[in-house]
């Protein structure tokens, strides 16, 4: 192997504390090593041009250069290298720079520790191969997980973008929590105005393939071609007959079903549409309160329907959808409030969360608007927000700020003052977060304008006094005790993960934290991508945020996918591992470590099953070479062989 | 050259004490993560696994 | 071996105790960051330890620290990611058990453990990576070059070694 | 339960389910009465030569994940194998590593009181000969010779492992032949020989290794035994690519081959003695 190798002066930089000339001289008594030679500039034009000459020059194979970081120049190093014709591999970086010459001004032990790591580097040299990055062709087709706001507006840039969507949602309609929203802050602009156009442009838009009432039933495959399994979930009624009438919702007997959308307020029959704006608008059996699912009686809403679309033997069905980037937009669940036993949440029929007052204010609610008491519906004189339940309060394991409670408890206060004039609003608040654009004066509004009394301090315990409540708590800015006689009390319950994140996280091979938010592959630089290629995040999914951030999000990971499908195939890094089948003894090892989920079983022609690494999804960290017993499984460019050249050119 | 065996390791005949290695490194893991082999079908070989939870280390 | 070490000594004029020769295992996304942030702020440090870059300390198999031992390394110092902020999500999570296990091990093959150690250093901490890397080659320098398991020990000098118990 | 009513509920146990077995990994009587060696039953007329004594120290389940393929599961037949306490830890930490596939075994554990370590035996009376029957009574070992009959006190001739056995009874079976018995140690007192020997210095015990693993001649015997180490031929000691190891003679090599079987082993070994 003829290798050359260049010592960089870099200025002064290096050639003040290191002699180059003693390094390139020393250089030739290596094996291999047939040119050496130092250069003023190396990474320089006329540099490059050095390099290139020497290397045709002297039919080099293999170049080291010996100067800054490999962070630094690297990959100007391999370009050039490339220009000359060697395989950009066939290069090795020794940085006598930031590790020798800047942090010591003994020129002789300097001299020394650079001999050492061009050996070092030249011994790795004389083990590395050339390396091909291949191309892997994309499937142009996006899955979203998700129907919310974020996937909504993840899957409309994709769909305007010219791409195949598919969104896969768990509930009967898209809208998720936005939908249930009666205003947003801090503009007080209805919710379904704003939503509802969007979400029709999503069942109008003919690339996007809805499938809604189904989850995911597995993943596979890796960046460009995952192979998704979905399970659409049994509705019992065929949905391409249904037209969405309504009319077996008003004839089904069983009324007691628990009404999902509106959280429990009120109850609703076995089947029915969520609420008017619902898309799809199809009706849905609920099969553990219908009669006829249930006791086999009734099958009144088969004799009622005019489209004859009722199917009482349907069966879940599992279909496969290929697509080549998944944006995940699962969003969240509202923390369960009857934790705090002492607020009596679940117990007090007026003690109600957020989620649910929003209900309650919603022309679509259950009280169609009007702000009436659940326990005997008469209206409310005094109402009591608590802020913070279930947000920064480790003792419930939920020390994180929610975000976006302060904001919407003032604007349910606001609409509470324009409903009901008269109604005095409290806000038991411990710290106020208004970060956003106009939020802070939002909140000034709701304390000048409207009137809303806001009470510094946690509030300690509510209790019945015959049919109304006692909210007891302190004022600390006035350093009172208070007591407060409240017709109702709203509990702003954080946000937390979604029911089956972690699930899904699984199956996606991404990872999440201990609040089961997914993990980003970078908090500040890279908050919509994962660490599995190819997996975007968008929403409240990976973390509490509101709803401008969750746009904002489902448009970035829109603009990911967007850049990912900008060429036709996606090149791979060649640095990945590598299984020798020969060796391989099919323990298995690898494939649990992978935190990646980049290495598979490979079946032989005799059957026996053997590891086998996908280089598309593969990272290259190496924890399967570092785990498997035999070395079967090699990292390239970073081989055990490889590492080890460089440990004994300093162990001699 | 007789060789004295040390006391502190009962040997038979002349073997090589290789299992005190074995034993050496189930006594640190056990102290490390209280882990046993071969005791529970369902476990996994604590080197092939993590736990981001785990401090002292 | 050493022959050729002790050579290039003699060969610079100045005759001085063998050349102490520190290896160090070094993360590239944080540790090797750290280091050349160290040497970009111009951090002094002695001049002992060879880095050997490598993608995650996910990547480091114990192995390679009992052979670098064996043969001769006066120290080995492996460093990554702080836990939970590794580029691969979970590499320096795996090593941090296997180096653990190690570090409490050597010991009790008659490898003195202070020659081995790993830390945790990101890529801003320059100066964290001057401390472990000064810390680290006086300590080694204390302990004076490591014989390695060369050849010349036989059995008797080790035996004699062995009985005055 | 003595040992010769153990044998033969062993046997009976067999004969009994042989219906659905293939294989009966056991042991049977060696070239004479005071060694036992393991038998591969495939027809239930050889089921008489299984034997149970306390000179059945071999683990067998070292047999399953590297000789047979036990994981593939072939018409439904099951191998029966018979187990102590230490090698059903062994079975477990097979099964941990999908080695071997559960149900396609049939596992008969055996409580065991502890196995002869010959070499102690002949080390105590050199000129033992023509054995009839070993057995453990309570603390003492009974050799019974055509001449006469010894008893040995049981520290004196158990094997080590046995020693410093926490584990007598089998920790998994499908049937269980006798009743369970009391360990012999107590967790506390399990690593006293490396507390013990972690007190010495630290240059003796590297003095003390280099010596041991200078006689090591590297003949593999301790890797080919271990049920746990499964890569037989493809073992890094004795690869080209990646090079770890030259077949040198060298104290270096031999200490770097024992730190690979030891670091492959950690947080696997169950110390079964083999």
């Amino acid at each position: 192997m003829r290798i050359g190798v260049f010592i960089c002066k870099c200025g002064t930089n290096i050639a003040n504390t290191v002699d180059t000339e003693a390094v390139a001289r020393k250089a030739l008594e290596y094996p291999d090593v047939v040119y050496a030679t130092d250069y003023m500039y190396t990474c320089s034009e006329p540099g490059q041009e050095e390099i290139r000459e020497a290397i045709i020059k002297n039919r080099l194979q293999g170049v080291v250069v010996a100067a800054c970081t490999p962070h630094m120049h690297e990959p100007t190093f391999r370009r050039a290298v490339e220009k000359a014709g060697l395989n950009r591999y066939m290069f090795e970086q020794a940085n006598i720079r930031e590790h020798v010459s800047w942090v010591n001004k003994d020129r002789e032990s300097n001299t020394i520790k650079a001999m050492d790591l061009v050996h070092m580097a030249v011994e790795k040299l004389r083990l590395n191969q050339p390396l091909f990055s291949s191309k892997v062709p994309i499937n142009k087709r996006v899955l979203v997980i998700g129907g919310g706001i974020a996937g909504i507006q993840a899957a409309m840039d994709c769909s305007d973008g010219g791409l195949d969507v598919v969104m896969v949602e768990r509930e009967t309609t898209i809208g998720g929590k936005m939908a249930k929203l009666d205003k947003t802050f801090p503009t007080i602009d209805c919710s379904s105005c704003i939503l509802g156009p969007k979400m029709v442009d999503i069942s109008q838009k003919e690339n996007i393939s809805l499938h809604a009432y189904s989850e995911i039933e597995s993943v596979s495959g890796y960046i460009g071609n995952f192979e998704v399994k979905i399970r659409k979930k049994a509705t019992y009624v065929d949905w391409n007959a249904c037209t969405g009438c309504g009319e077996c919702t008003q004839k089904c007997p069983s009324k007691k079903t628990y009404d999902k959308f509106n959280e429990g307020l009120g109850s609703t029959t076995a089947i029915n549409i969520p609420f008017p704006q619902a898309i799809p608008k199809r009706a849905r059996i609920n099969a553990e309160s219908c009669l006829y699912l249930t006791k086999g009686k009734c099958k009144k809403c088969e004799k009622v329907c005019p489209a004859d679309a009722i199917r009482f033997d349907m069966e879940d069905e599992i279909i496969t959808e290929d697509v080549g980037a998944i944006v995940v937009a699962t969003g969240y669940d509202m923390f369960d409030y009857s934790v705090y036993g002492e607020y009596g949440g679940g117990r007090y029929p007026d003690v109600i969360t957020s989620l649910q007052y929003e209900r309650i204010l919603s022309a679509s609610g259950p009280y169609g608007g009007h702000i009436v008491r659940p326990s005997d519906g008469k209206e409310p004189r005094n109402i009591v927000f608590l802020s913070c339940v279930g947000s920064r309060d480790a003792s419930v394991g939920r020390p994180y700020c929610s975000g976006v409670c302060c904001m919407y408890i003032a604007k349910q206060a606001i609409i509470t003052r324009d409903h009901l004039p008269d109604c005095n609003c409290y806000v038991s608040y411990m710290d106020i977060r208004s970060p956003g654009k106009n939020y802070d004066e939002f909140i000034r509004r709701a304390q000048e304008e409207y009137g809303i009394n806001y009470i510094r301090g946690r509030v300690g315990k509510i209790y019945p006094k015959d049919d109304r409540l006692i909210v007891q708590g302190v004022d600390t800015l006035m350093g009172v005790q208070m007591d407060i006689e409240a017709d109702l009390v709203v509990l702003a319950t954080g946000l937390e993960a979604s029911e089956g994140a972690r699930e899904l996280a699984e199956k996606l091979r991404i990872s999440y934290d201990q609040y089961g938010w997914y993990m980003e592959s970078h908090p500040k630089l890279r908050p919509v991508e994962t660490n599995t290629a190819g997996v975007y995040l968008a929403g409240v999914c990976q973390g509490p945020k509101d709803i401008p951030a969750s746009v904002a999000q489902g448009s970035a990971a829109a603009a990911k996918v967007q850049i990912l499908f900008s060429r036709d195939t996606i090149e791979t890094d060649p640095q990945v591992a590598l299984v020798n089948e020969r060796v391989c003894i099919s323990c298995g090892k690898c494939i649990e470590v992978c935190p990646f989920g980049a290495i598979q079983w490979k079946t032989l022609r005799d059957g026996s099953q053997k590891a086998e690494v996908l280089p598309t999804v593969c990272q290259g960290c190496g924890l399967c070479n570092a785990t498997c017993p035999p070395k079967a499984v090699q990292l390239q460019h970073c081989t055990d062989d490889q590492i080890l050249a460089e440990v004994n050119a300093v162990c001699e | 050259m007789a060789f004295i065996w040390p006391a502190a390791v009962p040997n038979a005949g002349n073997e090589i004490p290789t299992m005190l290695i074995k034993e050496k490194m189930n006594q640190i893991l056990k102290d490390m993560l209280d882990y046993e082999a071969g005791i529970d079908a369902e476990a996994k070989p604590p080197l092939l696994t993590f736990d981001p939870g785990e401090t002292g280390i | 071996m050493n022959k050729k070490r002790d050579m290039m000594i003699s060969e610079t004029g100045t005759q001085r105790e063998k050349e102490i020769k520190i290896i160090g295992f070094l993360c590239n996304w944080c540790s090797y960051g750290g280091a050349d942030t160290a040497g970009v702020c111009r951090f002094k440090q002695p001049t002992d330890l060879r880095i050997i870059r490598i993608p995650c300390t996910g990547r480091m198999d114990p192995l390679f620290v009992v052979k670098s031992l064996i043969y001769g390394a006066d120290g080995v110092l492996v460093s990554g990611c702080h836990p939970k902020d590794c580029h691969y999500a979970v590499g320096n999570l795996y090593a941090r058990r296997r180096m653990e296990l190690l570090k409490r091990f050597l010991p009790f093959i008659g490898i003195d453990t202070n020659r081995f150690r790993y830390t945790w250093v990101s890529a801003s901490e320059g100066q964290l990576w001057q401390q472990v890397v000064t810390e680290f080659s006086e300590e080694i320098h204390r302990l004076g070059p490591n014989a390695g398991l060369n050849e010349k020990m036989d059995a008797e000098t080790a035996l004699s070694l062995f009985n005055t118990k | 339960m003595p040992m010769d009513e153990k044998t033969k509920t062993l046997q009976e146990d067999f004969e009994k389910n042989f219906a659905d077995l293939e294989l009966v990994i056991g042991w049977e009587t060696g070239f004479d009465r005071l060694h036992a060696t393991p038998v591969f039953i495939r027809q239930p007329s050889e089921l008489g030569k299984l034997v149970w004594n306390p000179l059945c120290s071999q683990n067998l389940s070292g047999y399953l994940a590297k000789n047979l393929d036990a994981s593939i599961q072939e018409d439904g037949k099951k191998i029966g194998i018979c187990v102590k306490g230490c090698d059903s830890r062994s079975l477990v930490a097979l099964i941990q590593e999908n080695f071997i596939d559960r149900d396609r075994l049939y596992i008969v554990g055996i409580p065991c009181e502890g196995t002869v370590d010959l070499r102690r035996l002949m080390h105590l009376k050199p000129s033992l000969e023509n054995v009839r029957k070993v057995d453990i009574e309570g603390d003492e070992a009974v050799v019974e010779t055509d001449q006469e009959t010894l008893r040995f006190p049981i520290e004196n001739v158990l094997a080590r492992k046995c020693l410093r056995c926490l584990y007598p009874n089998p920790v998994i079976y499908d049937t269980m032949i006798g009743t369970p018995l009391k360990p012999r140690i107590s967790e506390d007192k399990l690593y006293s020989a490396v507390e013990k020997f972690d007190t010495s210095d630290r240059k003796q015990r590297l003095a003390f290794w280099k010596t041991e693993f200078n006689r090591c001649i590297r003949c593999y015997a301790c890797r080919n035994a271990c049920p746990l180490c499964v890569c037989q031929d493809n073992c890094i000691a004795e690869s080209r690519k990646p090079k770890w190891l030259t077949q040198r003679d060298g104290i270096r090599e031999k200490f770097l081959f024992h730190m690979i079987h030891g670091l492959h082993l950690a947080g696997r070994c169950t110390e079964c003695g083999e």
